[in-house]
């Protein structure tokens, strides 16, 4: 099972990865966080199989806080966003 | 019972492999920004959901549990409000529907 | 080990990719990308503690003070795109910063074998503390002056920016009022991750004492959460004149010192905890210092101030 | 090869990709961004160090590990100071570079 959940771990991070192409494509910021909250899931997903193939049960605490954190970093973006234009006007 | 729970796991950890790729197909294939937040938000939510499903199935105590469903509960809500105000950069004059 | 070996060159994908994109805002993406897979790499090298500390600060509130900065400056930027160094210096400065590499490599494997560790001590000495964490007890007992010295420091950043604001706003308020969304999606975002947020940084710190977590990841949960409530405009930044903010800010740090003083007298030498008391002592030393740190750390990425103190 | 062994010769080369960075980029925020860069390759290899002396039931020797958690405490308010001198950079003179012929 630990195995099972081991390659799953590593499948899931690698398709994301994928996705961080999008990164270097852009061609908008919205694009690039995206693909950064693409990654976001993908690195939670591939952390808790991670942690439950390798038995740390503190995995599921480091998810939680990247959970809230993105959400965090995400908001961030959007105001900054808003407030560049603001700052521009 | 255990053989049939780690089924279980396997079948939903490979369901929620799949929508990973299929979000990372998107991302990658679609051609402007609000289709591919559409095929991101699928990838959030069903391929964290599906994984957290298979993990559910192997987790020990209530408390793990429970964790386990608020780390897809979180993303699930707070995926779909980000998309959303980020929709709304993507298009400064704002989305009209 | 095939999964060591693709996170670890994800990881310096990822790096390279923050020093060699154009766009400074890709860049800091990148970056926040980088500090998501580091946390992976630390529950692989069995350092939970580290995983939590790297998700929450070395991500998440450095991520979101570095997304913010990059937006503002987004401006300026397109000013400043072409300033490429000559290929001379490029090729220069790729010499040497193959050598640092090559020479930090070679430590590693000269590594001494057997490897050194301290592990065997700090059990024995955990046990004295009353804890169960060994980390937590590296922190708070062991090597209780750095984690002393390290809240000082933080408020010694804090007080550098502070200084930064110009004068017709000095003691005001940093950041500007946030409006509430006129359709609520930020309002209805930050309800309702916010008291998760709470609930989850208390947790953590609390757990801290027996499993991984602690004082700087609880306390970093708590201040990205009150950034939030602010960003959100559920609540606004307090003007940073406010007596009670001042004494929030200095409680945890005046506190762990007033124990680590006593210490002289009840036990011999500085920081040193009564062995029966130890772990209360701890906790006495662990709460106000984390809301203390809690609100540095928000303060931090708050900003100097930009609005002159309201009435 | 460990998997000690591997994270720590990641860290050698993102300390030499950050360093890189460090020197080459004109703009403040790059640098802090390579600054912080360098900072988690160093960090890396007190894991990695860490994770060599695993003993007494422990998966990594505790101590390396707590100073870690220390160094990122202090560089995010290294980070969080250098942030700010910036953006008021940027307030006073509408610019975010260093340079003196800009």
């Amino acid at each position: 099972m630990a195995d099972f959940l081991f390659a799953a771990a590593g499948l899931v991070l690698a398709m994301v990865a994928a996705g961080l192409a999008r990164i270097l494509w852009g061609p908008g910021d919205a694009d690039r966080i995206m693909a950064a909250q693409l990654l976001g899931t993908g690195g939670i997903a591939a952390l808790l199989l991670l942690g439950e193939a390798t038995n740390v049960p503190a995995a599921l605490d480091v998810a939680l806080t990247l959970v809230l954190l993105a959400a965090f970093i995400s908001v961030a973006f959007v105001k900054g966003a808003t407030r560049s234009e603001a700052d521009g006007a | 019972m255990s053989a049939a729970l780690n089924g279980l796991t396997i079948l939903a950890v490979c369901a929620g492999a799949f929508f990973f790729l299929a979000g990372t197909v998107g991302l990658l294939r679609f051609p402007d920004t609000l289709s591919r937040l559409h095929a991101l938000t699928k990838a959030d939510n069903l391929g964290l959901g599906l994984v957290v499903l298979g993990l559910l199935f192997q987790a020990e105590g209530l408390l793990a549990a429970l964790k386990l469903i608020s780390v897809w509960l979180l993303a699930l809500l707070a995926g779909a409000t980000v998309t959303q105000l980020i929709a709304h950069t993507a298009r400064p004059s704002g989305p009209q529907a | 080990m095939a999964f060591d070996i693709g996170l670890a060159l994800l990881v310096l994908g990822v790096g390279a990719w923050t020093v060699a994109a154009r766009d400074t805002f890709a860049a800091v993406v990148g970056f926040v990308a980088y500090g998501l897979l580091l946390a992976l790499v630390w529950v692989r090298l069995a350092a939970p503690d580290v995983a939590l500390t790297e998700a929450a600060l070395g991500s998440g509130l450095t991520g979101g003070l570095l997304v913010s900065a990059s937006t503002r400056l987004r401006r300026a930027e397109t000013r400043a795109v072409d300033e490429r160094q000559p290929a001379s210096l490029r090729l220069a400065a790729a010499v040497l910063c193959t050598l640092v590499s090559a020479g930090v490599a070679a430590i590693v494997l000269l590594l001494p074998e057997p490897a050194p560790t301290l592990a065997p001590q700090a059990m024995v000495n955990m046990a004295a503390t009353g804890l169960g964490n060994p980390v937590t007890a590296v922190l708070m007992a062991y090597r209780a002056i750095d984690t002393l010295l390290e809240t000082v420091v933080l408020l010694l950043a804090l007080v550098g920016i502070w200084s930064l604001a110009p004068d017709r706003v000095w003691g005001g308020v940093p950041d500007p009022r946030h409006q509430a969304e006129p359709d609520g999606r930020l309002t209805f975002i930050a309800q309702l991750l916010v008291p998760v947020g709470i609930l989850v940084g208390i947790h953590i710190f609390w757990v801290g004492s027996v499993a991984p977590g602690g004082e700087f990841q609880g306390a970093t949960i708590l201040a990205a959460m009150w950034i939030l409530a602010m960003m959100a405009g559920l609540v606004d930044a307090p003007a940073v004149s406010r007596r009670w903010l001042r004494l929030m800010l200095v409680t945890g740090p005046a506190v762990f010192l007033t124990i680590g003083l006593t210490g002289f007298a009840v036990a011999g030498s500085f920081l040193a905890y009564p062995e029966p008391h130890a772990k209360l002592l701890i906790l006495m030393i662990e709460i106000p210092v984390t809301l203390s740190i809690a609100a540095t750390l928000a303060l931090l990425v708050a900003g100097p101030p930009e609005r002159a103190p309201g009435r | 090869m460990t998997e000690a062994t591997l994270y720590g010769l990641c860290s050698a080369a993102l300390v030499g990709v950050g360093l890189f960075g460090l020197i080459m980029h004109p703009q403040p925020l790059r640098k802090i961004l390579a600054f912080n860069l360098i900072g988690g390759g160093v960090f890396l290899l007190f894991g990695a160090v860490a994770r060599r002396g695993a003993a007494a039931g422990l998966g990594g020797d505790p101590v390396p590990q707590a100073l870690v958690i220390t160094g990122l405490v202090v560089a995010f308010a290294a980070t969080a100071l250098a942030v700010a001198l910036l953006l008021r950079l940027f307030q006073e003179t509408g610019r975010a570079t260093l340079g003196s012929d800009g």
